[in-house]
């Protein structure tokens, strides 16, 4: 990694951008921030969801233009300040003098085209070169961010590649123009930690080949403290807090700052107590579940998304469940809560075989078996208020109209939601508030055993961490026994008594959490752990 | 056949926003309130159609030969159709009708007609599309195919043919509503399959499965409310092309049966007479037009305030 | 692809035989005879037996259906008086009124409804979606509402007036053209395209009004998706970004609609076919309903439902075409 | 005595007939003009129709002159209207010398016999009931096709045909003017296909003929107007366009830009908006062409159905028919006449006029109240009317809802009962379905009393299975006798007082409420000569108008 050079590539002066709202309101996203970037450097920006990441971001190529945005102040890109620019100015510098790439590399690239001519139409953009040289280019730079067989691959279309294989292409249509400048919001949100370290490489090897500056939009610390050398703290659109990250990090100068470090779980942090186990509750034997790939030839081929999976759950455990996307977390968890058919295999829950329970007979096991979805928008029905939605499961198994609603209320206030506003729509609440909402449903019925998807992969670090906070109480309280789902192995580690770690469909190793993470023995298990990242 | 078209890539499958706010952007939204202030006052002129009538002293079947120029083909003595005080928009050409009764007479009909039929296809749409997107395989493979006849089904042909041979005797305006509605509702089936295929796989109503609701329940309280916001804007956009589809088979000869009004049979006897007497043309042509036009608008509004993509309704994942 | 049309095939042959079983059980709900219709005025009783006869009327109606469905497959003969007339197959019936099978009836009047209606196909698309486009580029501006109130003004008119109105205006006022009378292409291609400008025209700008709304929020919406502001971030030009890329998203939903619509027009446009005396099918289809000529009415049926049905299959192909992401199932 | 034409025609340069050959004449038509079929065993047109008389000649045909000298036969392939002998049960005709079919083949009285019999067979239906009923051995015959000739038409030799009838008809020269009696080549006929190349005896040939869509004609060479005095054939060629709308045909005429100058149309009459448009245009004026067709439409009433058994209530209707209310539902004075007799007033039906039930132009509401209550209705009464659904043939909504009105007013409400287009005429024609009261037209197949009457009123033309026009059921056993008197008299001109005297005694049983007799306006091209309506058909002659 070069060192910082004395001149800027980048300066940002006193960025305001204020987006108007419904009536006379307007928000105020970003609000008078400031920072500096030198040649060769590296930025980071990090900050609780909705702090005004992304929308800095973009303001540094001017892409609020002909939006209702609002921006302020003055953002110098060498020496030209692109709030005064005219549009064609401003679209000049645009890949050649800061490229940017984007948090979600599914939707970043046009689905109609081959990767290597869009790459080619910006090179040719801003070069001016013929076709075939354009071509060439794409190629190249496509090789150069590690696509194998380039020459063929640059014929593909976006929806042939995988994500990772789309953030590299990505990278590689920022590459092509060999901008000053690289802004990447997010750019390994969306991936597995394995392909996200890879990225994160690549990154790395670019920015000590070709001297470009690099300012990295992330909320994960991990990332930052790994990947660049200063960072900024933004909170509500102001920075917070600037310096050197390894001074940020180790000695918080605010609070804020000190919270958001506080939330990360760690996979050094203390192991949780292990618990005296129970008797089995769940007893899960060859479980697997197959799944028809869509199209195909005549014989449509079938893939195994849950292979040959058995496992026990003793009561009163926690037992964790990792593995990357699309290992078959999700699919193991629905079968075990029935929401999805097992192809083989048996589930007995509570000494009865309800493998094959039909969904009348389901109703009585119901009760007590019940489950926390990832994403809280759509696990709650946006057109039911929310005392509805948590009482509704009291109504079916009988419980009067007033008495479903009381008790809902009583559970609104046990998770740490205002029960005032039982009558209000879901979206008239924030993340974490709607997850809590969801746990306050699941735990309706009272259930013997939980199991969570993911229950906070949608939140960020601080919420993520109340909502840990909660489901331990929970589980005292209500005697539960919680099946966990994640894909983060450090959120695992800090609620799991015991942890199962998923691979392609199977099951490759499953220990009590301080061996799997102290001593794994799958190769698998420990590729995992050496990607995770930690802050500091 | 329009109306499907126009929805076909219009109205959004995503979930849609709360009534209060709907209501409230709504009310922002100058064309769309212009349009609903129309639709609802031909709405209530229609419903008090025979106060009006009488208010104006007159009837729509009452024939005045005394009004007419017999040796000019009948049309009426006077300018502007011989409107005046008795006669507020004039008579008819050949009969000497009362126009404004008879426009009047024809807003109730062409309602009945039109919302009659638009009840028709929502309630079969619903119906088969609810049970075709959460009936499973079976039931989706063979209602899909229904509603894949019902939508490639020439429409228009057989409404011609059919109204052509139904005897005579058979109430009209229930026959119209029939015939539009039964050959009209294949679209909007499939507007709410699509939608309950794509609501069906939210998490709310795996919770709700969960905590052990029957199906029924789960057909009527978790999907179907949730259906129901691009089907308003649909059917406000059903209802107009209603009104044009029984002014059409009027057109053909096959619409409502005299003495009976509606704007479309007005407008279709109308055409040849727009030279020699344009009031005539002009009375059931504008008002059909500012019908169309009010609930064109109206349900464009509705499309936009429940637009999902709007800035309050941003979601979480990230 | 080939699962898929073979899947496609035989659930079309299994809608179509839905089809013409329902246009059999409502047409022989008839009231009226077809056999007098043929005999004319004064038909005495035994006149009419001798032609029930002939038609087959005197025939239970499954066993007429039966006939009907194999003339389909393999033929049909007819008595034309000192011989019998062969229906080859696939004989969709014979129209007695005509003396001519329906198939022929329908052969004759394809090629005008096919010039109507890809002509106003050319028309409608280009002005929906210039207008479109046009009006989405300048969203909330007063191109947009201009755009916007044209649109709801031709959706707003029915076909019979607006055409009605064309051909006063133009043919009856400002002589600027003859009246529309159908010229076959391969005659005098000008004559052809002359006559047939107002229709086209009549026809276009209903479609035309659906198609710049269609357009409309569809650019829309491409324009706020992602990969667009990943061009914007990489300077490519506003002309190119709106021409190519976000035309492209646009075009693919309209490009489905447009095979659709073709396939119903060509068979359903009776007013403009009825207001300018277009021999087509649409015409066909009014008169022989008029004349309650069952055999071309069943016929016209089944032939508009295939014509639909080809249409929509011809546009889930080209959507795959387009889109490579589609997945036929 | 063909060309003495004076008024109606188009152009204001006088008309020529020696010096009127040349050009093309267009027609504009909305349906086809030979009913569909260009077979003249399946045609039914009267006094041999207009376009098909350019193809097909007939034994005897209407004389085309203006005026009712048009309502008189003469003779067109044969050399006179035909003798009656036997009390006019058997006619003979001789034809004419040089007579030549379009393939310059000599036409001959079998080809005239073949034309007729094969009329009969099931594969050709359409055309005039009239032979199978006059004919005798006509009843069970079904055409020559099977082998089988029909024995009541002989043909001694090449140049005589003998017609043998069951009974006397003194009209059957009027009935030999159909184009069933148009000679038709055996060696050509193939049964249904023949329609697609006819072989012509008239003036033109035909070029091509695409059903409901075109009709083009060119001449005929072995035609010319020597061997026929009936037809001028002045265009050399005649392209007819059908299935147009008829809104666009009249506005085409009335612009007549380009070819429209030299168009006509056959069948598309001035609707009354077009009729209001050109009163104030008197170029337009001098182009619309009028004339009358002997027709009445009338209310029929089942007098076996309550409450029109009873005379009285059948006079209180008639007295409460307020006439101007159809007439101007119809279309204005322009386009119909009150009627108030069954014949319609033209000499040649032996016209006398009579108002029993006087209602004047708005209906004498005071006086039907009167019959009613006489007839124990003192509170009115509720009745059902029966009508097309469809209003072309003056059967329809718009004069029903006249009806409706005008009987409102002497307190009698009227129910509409609407049938459809297709399915009313097998309803009101079978006496088993027919309702009380309904609406119904009545067209002169030829400009005598006899076909006028006979089917309306004599009784043994009650047909129970169907066909049926003696609506009210009518068998008086002296109308049957005077019907049969009258059918031995083969002088028309002898006939017509009697068929007069016959109608004014029918109408003072009220059987029938006379509504209107309608008048027929058309428009011709502005080049378009020597267009008259003839009073046989109520329409114009492209057989004798010119574009030059
Ligand atoms: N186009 C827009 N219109 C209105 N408000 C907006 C718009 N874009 C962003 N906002 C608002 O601005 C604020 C900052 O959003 P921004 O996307 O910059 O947050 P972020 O820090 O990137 O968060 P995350 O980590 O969730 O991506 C949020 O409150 C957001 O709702
Ligand atoms: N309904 C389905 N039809 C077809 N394939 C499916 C279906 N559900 C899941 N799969 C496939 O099964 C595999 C496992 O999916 P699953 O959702 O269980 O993964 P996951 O571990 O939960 O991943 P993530 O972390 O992304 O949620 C994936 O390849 C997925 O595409
Ligand atoms: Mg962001
Ligand atoms: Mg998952
Ligand atoms: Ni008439």
């Amino acid at each position: 990694m070069s060192e910082p050079s004395e001149r800027p590539v980048l300066t940002v002066r006193d960025l305001t951008v204020e987006f108007p709202g419904d009536g006379d309101t307007a928000l105020r996203a970003v609000d008078g921030v400031s920072f500096e970037l030198g040649a060769g450097g590296a930025l980071g920006i990090v900050g609780e969801s909705g702090s005004g990441k992304s929308t800095t971001a973009l303001a540094l190529l001017g892409l609020h233009r002909h939006s209702s945005a609002r921006v302020s102040g003055e953002i110098l890109l060498g020496d030209d300040d692109v709030n005064a620019l005219g549009d064609e100015a401003v679209r000049r510098l645009r890949g050649r003098r800061a490229a940017m790439i984007f948090q979600d590399p599914m939707s970043a690239l046009d689905p109609y085209y081959r990767i290597g001519d869009q790459i080619s139409e910006v090179y040719r953009t801003h070069t001016g070169a013929g076709r075939r040289a354009a071509w060439a280019k794409a190629v190249e730079v496509l090789d150069r961010v590690g696509i194998p067989d380039a020459a063929r691959l640059a014929r593909a279309r976006p929806h042939e590649f995988s994500g990772g294989m789309r953030q590299r292409a990505l990278i590689a249509m920022a590459l092509a123009c060999e901008p000053r400048i690289l802004v990447a919001d997010e750019p390994t949100s969306a991936l597995d930690v394995t392909v996200q370290a890879q990225i994160l490489d690549l990154i790395d090897e670019l920015r000590a080949e070709t001297g470009m500056a690099l300012l990295l939009v992330t909320h994960d610390l991990g990332v930052v403290s790994r990947s660049v050398e200063r960072v900024l703290v933004m909170r509500d659109g102001r920075a917070v807090e600037q310096g050197p990250v390894g001074e940020v990090l180790k000695a918080p100068a605010e609070p804020y700052t000190r919270a958001l470090l506080d939330a990360v779980p760690r996979l050094d942090g203390p192991v949780r107590e292990r618990r005296t186990p129970g008797e089995p509750l769940l007893t899960v034997t060859g479980l697997t579940r197959e799944f028809r790939r869509p199209g195909g030839g005549l014989r449509r081929e079938v893939m195994r998304a849950v292979d040959d999976v058995s496992l026990e759950v003793r009561r009163g455990e926690t037992l964790g469940v990792v593995g990357e996307s699309g290992s078959g977390k999700t699919t193991l968890a629905r079968m075990i809560v029935r929401l999805l058919e097992p192809t083989h295999g048996s589930i007995v829950f509570a000494g009865q075989d309800v493998t094959r329970l039909p969904e009348r007979g389901l109703r009585a096991v119901r009760r007590d078996l019940q489950m926390v979805f990832q994403d809280p928008v759509s696990s709650l029905n946006p057109r039911r208020t929310v005392g509805d939605s948590i009482a509704d499961p009291l109504r079916v198994h009988g419980t009067g109209d007033r008495e479903a609603l009381r008790t809902a209320r009583e559970l609104m206030e046990r998770v740490g939601l205002d029960a005032s506003r039982h009558d209000r729509y879901p979206h008239e609440f924030s993340g974490g508030q709607r997850q809590r909402m969801g746990i306050a449903r699941a735990l309706s019925l009272r259930p013997k055993l939980l199991v969570c998807d993911e229950p906070v992969s949608a939140l960020d670090v601080s919420t993520q961490a109340q909502i840990l906070e909660l489901l331990g109480d929970l589980q005292e309280e209500y005697d539960l026994t919680i099946v966990f789902v994640s894909h983060d192995l450090a959120v695992v580690r800090q609620v799991s008594d015991r942890v199962a770690v998923m691979h392609d469909g199977e099951l490759v190793e499953l220990a009590d959490a301080a061996d799997l993470y102290g001593s794994p023995r799958h190769e698998y298990t420990r590729r995992l752990l050496a990607a995770v990242l930690a802050p500091v | 056949m329009s109306a499907e078209l126009v929805t076909e890539a219009g109205v959004s499958t995503e979930a849609p926003a709360r009534g209060r706010q709907v209501r409230r952007r709504l009310r922002a939204d100058r064309m769309a309130m212009a349009g609903l202030v129309v639709a609802v006052l031909m709405l209530v002129a229609a419903i008090a159609a025979p106060l009006l009538i009488h208010l104006e002293g007159q009837d729509a079947t009452t024939f005045h030969p005394g009004l007419l120029d017999s040796a000019r083909g009948g049309v009426p003595r006077g300018s502007f159709g011989g409107a005046g005080g008795a006669h507020w928009l004039g008579v008819e050409p050949t009969t000497g009708r009362d126009l404004f009764a008879r426009a009047l007479g024809g807003a109730r009909i062409s309602f009945l007609v039109a919302f009659g039929s638009l009840i028709v296809q929502i309630l079969l749409g619903i119906g088969i599309g609810l049970a075709a997107g959460l009936g499973g395989k079976v039931a989706d493979s063979v209602l899909g195919r229904l509603i894949d006849l019902a939508i490639s089904f020439p429409q228009l042909i057989f409404a011609i043919a059919l109204l052509a041979i139904v005897p005579g005797t058979f109430p009209r305006p229930v026959l119209l509503m029939l015939v539009i509605g039964l050959f009209g509702w294949g679209s909007t089936a499939r507007l709410v399959r699509g939608q309950v295929l794509s609501l069906k796989t939210r998490d709310y109503v795996a919770a709700a499965r969960l905590s052990g609701a029957s199906r029924t329940r789960i057909a009527l309280r978790e999907i179907l409310p949730g259906v129901s916001a691009p089907l308003v804007t649909y059917a406000a956009l059903l209802l107009p092309s209603n009104m044009l589809s029984e002014a059409g088979l009027s057109f053909l000869g096959v619409g409502v049966r005299p003495p009976a009004s509606s704007w479309g049979q007005m407008l279709s006897s109308a055409t040849t007479w727009f030279q020699a007497d344009p009031t005539y043309v002009l009375v059931p042509g504008l008002l059909l037009l500012v019908n169309v036009l009010a609930f064109t608008v109206l349900a464009d509004g509705l499309r936009t305030a429940l637009d999902p993509k709007a800035p309050s309704l941003r979601g979480g994942r990230k | 692809m080939t699962r898929y049309l073979l899947r496609r095939l035989a659930s079309t042959i299994v809608l179509l035989f839905v089809m013409a079983a329902f246009v059999y059980v409502t047409f022989y709900a008839l009231p009226s005879d077809p056999a007098v219709l043929v005999c004319g005025k004064g038909c005495g009783g035994g006149q009419l037996a001798a032609i029930d006869h002939k038609l087959g009327l005197d025939q239970p109606e499954y066993v007429q259906f039966w006939h009907f469905l194999e003339g389909i497959v393999a033929g049909r003969d007819y008595s034309s008086g000192p011989d019998v007339s062969h229906c080859a197959a696939p004989c969709l019936g014979f129209s007695f009124q005509n003396d001519q099978p329906v198939l022929s009836l329908i052969g004759q009047r394809l090629p005008v409804s096919l010039s109507l209606t890809a002509g106003a196909m050319v028309l409608w698309l280009l002005i929906g979606v210039s207008a479109g486009v046009l009006a989405a580029l300048r969203a909330g501006r007063f191109t947009d509402r201009a755009v916007t109130a044209a649109s709801m003004l031709a959706y707003g008119s029915p076909i019979f007036v607006s055409g009605m109105l064309l051909l006063m205006l133009f043919c009856g006022y400002l002589h600027w053209l003859d009246f529309p009378v159908y010229v076959p292409f391969t005659e005098d291609p000008a004559a052809w395209a002359k006559n047939l400008l107002l229709p086209w025209f009549t026809l276009a700008i209903a479609q035309a009004a659906i198609y710049a709304r269609l357009t409309r929020s569809g650019m829309l919406e491409t324009l706020s998706e992602d990969h667009i502001r990943t061009l914007r971030a990489y300077g490519l030009r506003e002309r190119r970004v709106v021409g190519k890329h976000a035309l492209r998203g646009t075009l693919t939903p309209v490009i489905t609609i447009t095979a659709y619509d073709f396939g119903y027009i060509l068979v359903g446009a009776m007013l403009t076919e009825t207001l300018f005396g277009l021999p087509g099918l649409g015409q066909l289809i009014v008169q022989s309903s008029n004349n309650v000529d069952l055999p071309v009415v069943a016929g016209l049926t089944l032939v508009a439902g295939a014509a639909i049905v080809v249409a929509n299959t011809a546009a889930d192909l080209l959507y795959a075409v387009v889109d490579r992401r589609v997945v036929l199932a | 005595s063909s060309s003495d034409s004076s008024n109606g025609s188009g152009s204001s340069a006088a008309f020529d007939p020696h010096n009127c050959q040349g050009g093309t004449l267009y027609v504009l038509n909305q349906s086809d003009a030979t009913s569909h079929h260009l077979d003249p065993a399946r045609i039914y047109t009267s006094g041999g129709g207009s376009i098909t008389s350019l193809i097909f000649r007939t034994l005897t045909t209407r004389h085309r002159v203006p005026g009712q000298a048009g309502d008189q036969v003469v003779p067109d392939l044969a050399t006179d209207t035909g003798k009656a002998s036997d009390g006019a049960k058997t006619w003979t005709y001789h034809l004419k010398d040089g007579l030549k079919f379009d393939d310059g083949t000599p036409i001959t009285s079998r080809d005239i016999k073949w034309g007729v019999e094969r009329a009969f067979a099931p594969e050709l239906p359409g055309g005039i009931p009239y032979l199978r009923d006059w004919l005798a051995g006509g009843a069970d015959y079904k055409g020559p096709y099977k082998g089988k000739e029909l024995d009541s038409i002989q043909t001694p030799d090449d140049k005589t045909i003998i017609f043998k009838l069951r009974k006397p008809e003194g009209d059957f020269p009027y009935v030999a003017t159909a184009t069933q009696f148009a000679p038709v080549p055996k060696a050509k006929d193939d049964g249904t296909g023949y329609e697609k190349h006819p072989v012509s005896s008239g003036p033109y040939k035909v070029v091509s003929h695409e059903q409901d869509k075109s009709l083009v004609l060119a001449r005929n060479p072995y035609w010319s107007r020597t061997l026929d005095d009936q037809r001028l054939a002045c265009a050399d060629r005649v392209e007819g366009t059908y299935g147009l709308n008829a809104a666009v045909i009249n506005q085409r005429l009335s612009s007549s830009a380009g070819k429209d100058a030299n168009a006509i149309t056959v069948d598309t009459d001035l609707s009354p908006a077009e009729l209001a448009r050109i009163s104030t245009d008197p170029n337009l004026k001098k182009r619309a062409v009028k004339g009358e067709f002997g027709e009445t439409d009338y209310i029929a009433f089942d007098t076996k159905v309550k409450p029109f058994d009873d005379i009285r209530v059948r006079e209180a209707i008639s007295y409460a028919i307020g006439r101007q209310s159809v007439v101007n539902a119809v279309g204005g004075s322009s386009l119909a006449k009150a009627a108030t007799t069954f014949l319609p007033d033209q000499a040649a039906f032996g016209y006398q006029p009579y108002d029993y039930f006087p209602a004047g132009p708005n209906g004498n509401a005071a006086k039907a109240k009167e019959l009613l209550a006489q007839a124990g209705h003192p509170n009115g009464l509720t009745i059902t009317l029966a009508h097309r659904n469809a209003d072309y043939n003056h059967d329809g909504p718009a004069v029903a809802t006249a009806i409706q009105s005008s009987l409102k007013q002497a307190g009698i409400t009227v129910k509409l009962k609407p049938y459809d287009d297709a399915g009313y005429g097998d309803t009101v024609q079978k006496p088993s379905t027919e309702p009380g009261m309904f609406l119904a037209t009545w067209g002169a197949d030829w400009p005598t009393g006899g076909p006028f009457l006979a089917p309306i009123f004599d009784g043994r033309q009650i047909l129970k299975d169907g066909g049926n026009f003696n609506a009210s059921q009518l068998n008086d056993s002296k109308v049957n006798t005077e019907f049969d008197a009258i059918n031995t008299i083969t002088d028309p001109v002898q006939a017509r007082p009697r068929w007069g005297a016959l109608d004014a005694t029918i109408g003072r049983q009220a059987l029938t409420v006379p509504l209107i007799h309608p008048i027929y306006i058309r428009l011709t091209g502005k080049n378009v000569k020597n267009a008259y309506l003839d009073e046989w058909r109520g329409s114009y002659d492209p057989a004798m108008v010119s574009v030059k």
